[in-house]
């Protein structure tokens, strides 16, 4: 199969990326090397002739997960590893064994299903009508949960947001600053 | 409601755009090079100086009120050791070197205004750019020479009065001449009459 | 009448004719990039020189004249200069970063032509999730100028490309809940399926997405979000020149000054183009009479007009300011495009079989539009008193 | 730009006290960036340095802001990258060379400035101008309010970002009184027209009847002008409440001019001097009620009308005679002894020069009170709490030249 060999280049590309999305020392050039791989992943979907997760891959991940790492890596100020500094955190053992309990997880229910049988899937491609009408009826209850769960945290962040300004108020130098009168002081000055 | 500034802004805008295809009033640029508009009389760029007849007739008379009263001081007059004689017969110097930097000239028209001689004037021109920025820009005497009739073309006004003026003092200088002239032949006859009458008492 | 229709088609086709069968799907393929490169590269062109033109006679000046007729080889000129320029690379750049974002800008919104249906039979290829893959490209441009941005290590830049970000984020939630609707009604996310049903006619006037009500709103709702979206005046906040000089584009020069130049125009079309597609009935001629017309001509027509009201609006309006932009995204074209949805619900819902009178639908969805529109349009500027000046004598 | 962080030479040895010292005062000010995370600094603030090589900052006019996120906390105006000597220079010069380097202080008003010099050395001499030359220096000092206010308000608009259309208008009306302005002194710009007692020049043919023109297809463009601007909805969003000047700061800081009337300040040269034959003429003073940059931008629109008003019966009633003051001397002036302050209302504010005479043909000392300057100072207090596109707007609402702010 021709799709092979760039399936091996884009395998090979979004391995590359993860790594160095790991290894580098720069967060912001870990953040686009994760892009990056979020990217390749898309291709590979796509290859896979699922269209609609590949584009959804790409919206999501590409378009607004990696720009949230980067405004948090940005927000978060002395993250910058200094040279010197070891890669690895001492905790790497809790790392490795959560990373071990992750794969199991998903390795788990691969091995379950029919995977490595190579029989012919029944559709090629998935239209994305089908999705839809899947999502709306037979995952109607994890869509609606997942849909709760994230309206939750929107207006969590929301809140969170909201209640910033009186911390900074206290933290900087602004209130020492002569605060300029708002228009109605002015007026209420003005009128004798 | 929202948006109606906007739709009016855009309708004034879209007003202009169409305007500019049939109006003169709104599309005012000139396409300089191909296009030029005849300058203003008024126009004042550089100071030119004029000479009546050749160059060597320069109205310039050396005096340096000019250089004395330019606020940036970029007149350079040096007098020539002979004199000529200038349009009423005076004998007057005129400058050997009279140099002008118009790279400091602010083209203020204050020499011009001060000049008891009506020589320096202001010029017209304004392509001025050159090689040089040195050199090029340090304009002499014979650059900045320039005919009468030159100067009557770019200020037929200022140049019909100036000259009135001069051929009324050159007619006046002339009748004083003459009129010396007259007395000193009387003068000179009554002498010799008188010379003759010694003469005669002599005899 | 159908031979000029598709001609670019058989053109294609005769073209393949003569190759052997084993490349002919391979420079299928080429040919259509060819075709996109050429036709776009050539509008990007055409573009830049007629804005400036248009500017000009909006703001009573010929503009540019000089090279060739009309000065229409000024393009030219300009290209020309720019790849000769120096490329300045800042000492402190991150210099990878820094080559890679213009064409991290550049590359992806090529893809975003190949959906796009130009002409009857005319899409380089036809996906099944059109739209989606439309906006999933789109994304990387928020990449680019963040990079662009942070890698020239310049404040003016970093807060440009915070900027474009910020506000990218903020109009694609509108541009896409303004797509919904057509998605909905056409019930399809191919752009292909989406023109086919706009086609027809009533009364000899095309039934586009644009003359029905929630089209209407949603059409206009999409191009402000457009205009955002692709940084155009007056959202060109990324690059407020007046502010932060240049924004992202601060520390760039020569060819990728350029390349940048050109994903940006590029943006500009794909939007517009995607936005013909949606509300404007794509390749489909307005009149019935006009149906002579080949297709693609009809959509580089419309293509054109709204690519003029965009040069127009950049001709009047002055910038707003950051957080009156996000205002005005989430705060009246979100919950109005939010309305325009339930407009299309009740639109969908009206025509089914319920045998409402036209005309009584369209009062219906104006009746759910026009308040909301006056509603969230006086809470976005609450209550500004005309102002008396008083004089002193 | 220059960035806070510290560039590589300080890291030596430094080569003076002076400049480590005032390298720590920065580093106090706003604190160290971390280069790494993208020119962020390490604090809150970031502090951004808006020119002089800034595309609005009308001139070489430099501002080290301070924000937080893109709000000003601080914001310190450094100026005089445009100083030319130029009062040194007019104690050095005669009295009548002072003229045309007034011309290039505020290089748009040339008028107003030559008409504010001359005034102060004919205090100190006693010339009387005659009737026509007050006339005419009324009309030209009215034309260039005219321009001035419309330049502004296409300046302020491009720096709103309106890519120029308004400020296009603007300039082509502005040629039209400039070729007037041309065929009465000889040059558009730096005109070098009033002279001590009177104007170098009279009136050419013509020149009323091309005025009149002007004046009476001036009030069409100021109506396609309110049409472009003054309900457009981003305009009043991005200037009201804007820049709020109040009444006691703006007198306090000796703020004058349309600036000081947008505060609601009722003072104006031309009503409380009487200077001039302003007294002769109808016309009102617009008052602004908030101090916001919408009202600055108004008022200059309503000045304008009025100073229309001035023209049309300037216009009208010019009388014939003499332009100078027979008794007035140009060349070689030295006036007795004494000292003198002459002002005006210039379109920037109050325009005031003060010359010291010592009896010598050179003035002994030669100070200029420019508008613009004194403008400049209440900027910190405006800005305040606004972001740094308001600041940008802010700045351009005062109606500065850096001509006349550095001399």
């Amino acid at each position: 199969m021709p799709n092979n060999i760039s399936f091996y280049i884009f395998a090979v590309g979004v391995l590359a990326t993860a790594t160095a999305a790991m290894r580098l020392r720069n967060p912001v050039h870990c953040a686009l090397a994760a892009a990056a791989a979020f990217a390749g992943l898309a291709v590979i979907y796509f290859q896979l002739d699922a269209e609609f997760i590949s584009f959804a891959q790409l919206l999501i991940y590409v378009g607004a997960i990696s720009i949230l790492v980067i405004f948090a890596v940005l927000l978060t100020r002395g993250s910058d590893i200094q040279p010197g500094v070891e890669l690895a955190s001492p905790h790497w053992l809790t790392g490795l064994a959560i990373a071990v309990l992750v794969a199991f997880v998903i390795a788990v229910p691969v091995c379950s299903s029919s995977f490595g049988e190579k029989i012919a899937p029944k559709m090629t491609v998935a239209p994305v009508k089908l999705i839809g009408e899947e999502l709306m009826t037979r995952y109607l209850f994890p869509l609606e949960t997942m849909g709760l769960l994230l309206t939750v945290a929107l207006i969590g962040a929301a809140v969170i947001a909201l209640r910033e300004p009186e911390e900074s108020e206290i933290r900087n130098p602004k209130s020492e600053i002569r605060k300029q009168p708002t228009t109605e002081e002015l007026v209420a000055e003005v009128q004798p | 409601m929202l948006g109606s500034g906007i739709i009016k802004g855009m309708v004034e805008t879209a007003r202009n755009f169409f305007g500019s295809y049939v109006s003169r009033e709104r599309l005012t640029t000139v396409q300089y090079p191909e296009q030029q508009l005849a300058p203003h009389e008024n126009a004042r760029t550089i100071p030119l100086l004029v000479y009546d007849g050749d160059m060597e007739h320069l109205r310039c008379t050396a005096c340096g009120i000019c250089e004395m009263e330019c606020p940036a001081q970029c007149i350079y007059i040096v007098k020539d050791t002979v004199k000529k004689s200038d349009y009423l017969g005076r004998m007057q110097f005129q400058p050997r070197v009279f140099d002008i930097d118009i790279s400091v000239c602010m083209a203020c028209g204050i020499c011009a205004e001060v000049c008891p001689f009506d020589s320096i004037m202001m010029d017209q021109v304004f392509a001025l750019s050159t090689q040089n920025r040195f050199s090029g820009l340090l304009l002499h005497k014979e650059d900045l020479a320039k005919a009468n009739g030159y100067f009557h073309a770019i200020h037929p006004s200022d140049a019909g009065d100036i000259d009135a003026r001069r051929d009324e003092d050159k007619r006046k200088a002339e009748a004083k001449a003459k009129a010396a002239v007259a007395a000193k032949a009387a003068a000179a006859i009554k002498s010799s009459e008188a010379s003759a009458k010694q003469v005669e008492v002599a005899a | 009448m159908n031979n000029l229709d598709q001609i670019f088609v058989y053109a294609k086709y005769w073209l393949l004719s003569q190759l052997p069968g084993g490349v002919q799907s391979l420079v299928s393929i080429v040919l259509d990039i060819i075709a996109i490169i050429a036709v776009f590269g050539t509008c990007f062109a055409l573009t830049t020189i007629l804005e400036r033109k248009g500017l000009g006679r909006i703001q009573n000046r010929y503009g540019p004249n000089r090279v060739g007729p009309c000065g229409l080889l000024q393009p030219m000129a300009d290209a020309i200069k720019m790849l000769t320029k120096e490329d300045i690379v800042p000492f402190a750049a991150d210099k990878v970063v820094h080559y890679l974002a213009p064409l991290v800008l550049t590359v992806p919104i090529w893809l975003a032509f190949s959906v796009i249906p130009f002409g009857r039979e005319m899409s380089a290829i036809d996906l099944d999730a059109g739209v989606l893959f439309f906006f999933a490209v789109g994304g990387a441009s928020e990449l680019a100028v963040f990079m662009a941005g942070w890698s020239s290590r310049n404040k003016y830049s970093l807060v440009g490309a915070m900027r474009a970000i910020a506000q990218m984020i903020s109009y694609e939630v509108p541009l896409v809940l303004a797509t919904i609707p057509v998605i909905m009604l056409s019930g399809s996310l191919n752009l292909n399926k989406i023109v086919e049903a706009q086609s027809g006619y009533a009364f000899g006037v095309a039934q586009w997405n644009v003359f029905t009500p929630w089209g209407f709103a949603g059409f206009f709702l999409f191009l402000i979000a457009a205009t955002a979206e692709s940084n155009r005046s007056p959202f060109d906040l990324p690059e407020g020149e007046s502010e932060i000089i240049a924004g992202f584009l601060t520390e760039y020069s020569g060819f990728k000054y350029a390349l940048f130049f050109l994903g940006e125009y590029l943006g500009l079309f794909a939007v517009t183009a995607l936005s013909v597609t949606l509300f404007l009935g794509g390749w489909h001629a307005p009149l019935q009479v006009l149906e002579f017309l080949p297709s693609w001509f009809c959509f580089f027509v419309k293509f054109a007009a709204i690519i003029a009201v965009f040069i127009w609006v950049r001709g009047t309006v002055p910038r707003l300011r950051f957080d009156q932009l996000l205002n005005f995204s989430w705060r009246f074209l979100v919950p109005l495009t939010l309305v325009n949805l339930l407009v299309a619900v009740v639109w969908h819902f009206t025509s089914l079989g319920a045998g409402l009178d036209q005309s009584l639908r369209w009062l219906i969805s104006a009746a759910m539009i026009v308040p909301a529109y006056v509603y969230f349009g006086r809470a976005l500027s609450p209550n500004r008193p005309t102002r008396i000046y008083q004089y002193a004598e | 730009m220059t960035a806070l962080a510290e560039p590589p030479v300080m890291h030596e040895a430094p080569p003076s006290g002076t400049i480590w010292r005032l390298a720590e005062d920065r580093s106090s000010f706003a604190g160290p960036t971390d280069d790494r995370a993208g020119g962020l600094p390490d604090h809150d603030l970031l502090e951004v340095a808006l020119g002089p090589h800034h595309p609005s900052t009308h001139g070489v006019f430099r501002m080290d802001v301070v924000l937080d996120g893109e709000e000003v906390v601080r914001l310190k105006p450094v100026f005089g990258y445009l100083h030319r000597n130029h009062e040194k220079i007019a104690e050095k010069n005669s009295y009548l060379a002072a003229i045309p380097y007034t011309d290039r202080l505020d290089y748009i008003c040339s008028m107003t400035n030559n008409w504010a010099y001359v005034m102060t050395v004919e205090k100190l001499t006693g010339f009387q101008p005659p009737e026509r030359a007050e006339y005419i220096r009324v009309i030209v000092g009215e034309l260039t309010r005219l321009f001035n206010h419309a330049c502004l308000v296409g300046f302020l608009l491009q720096d709103m970002g309106a890519l120029g259309t308004p400020l296009m208008y603007a300039f082509r009306e502005r040629e039209k009184i400039l070729d007037l302005f041309e065929s009465l002194s000889g040059a558009r710009m730096m005109c070098n027209y009033m002279r001590f007692g009177g104007v170098r020049c009279d009136l050419p043919d013509g020149w009323i009847e091309e005025a009149k023109q002007v004046v009476a297809e001036f009030p069409r463009f100021l109506d396609e002008f309110e049409a472009l601007l003054t309900g457009n909805e981003i305009l009043l969003v991005r200037s009201q409440g804007i820049g709020v000047l109040s009444k006691e700061l703006a007198v306090n800081a000796g703020v004058t001019g349309p600036m000081l009337r947008a505060s609601g300040v009722g003072y104006d040269l031309r009503k409380v001097d009487k200077y001039s034959i302003y007294p002769r003429f109808n016309f009102r003073i617009p008052l602004g009620q908030h101090g916001d940059v919408f009202d600055r931008y108004m008022i200059r629109l309503l000045e304008m009308r009025e100073s229309l008003s001035i023209l049309k019966q300037a216009l009208d009633t010019i009388p014939a005679g003499p332009i100078v003051d027979p008794k007035a001397k140009q060349r070689g002036l030295r006036p007795k002894a004494g000292e003198a302050y002459g002002r005006i209302e210039a379109p920037k504010g109050e325009l005031g020069f003060y010359v010291v005479s010592d009896g010598s043909p050179n003035p002994y000392r030669f100070r200029i009170r420019p508008p613009s300057l004194i403008n400049l100072t209440v900027l910190e207090d405006m800005c305040l709490g606004h972001t740094i596109a308001d600041v940008v707007i802010i700045l351009g609402s005062v109606d500065i030249v850096l001509g006349e702010v550095d001399r």
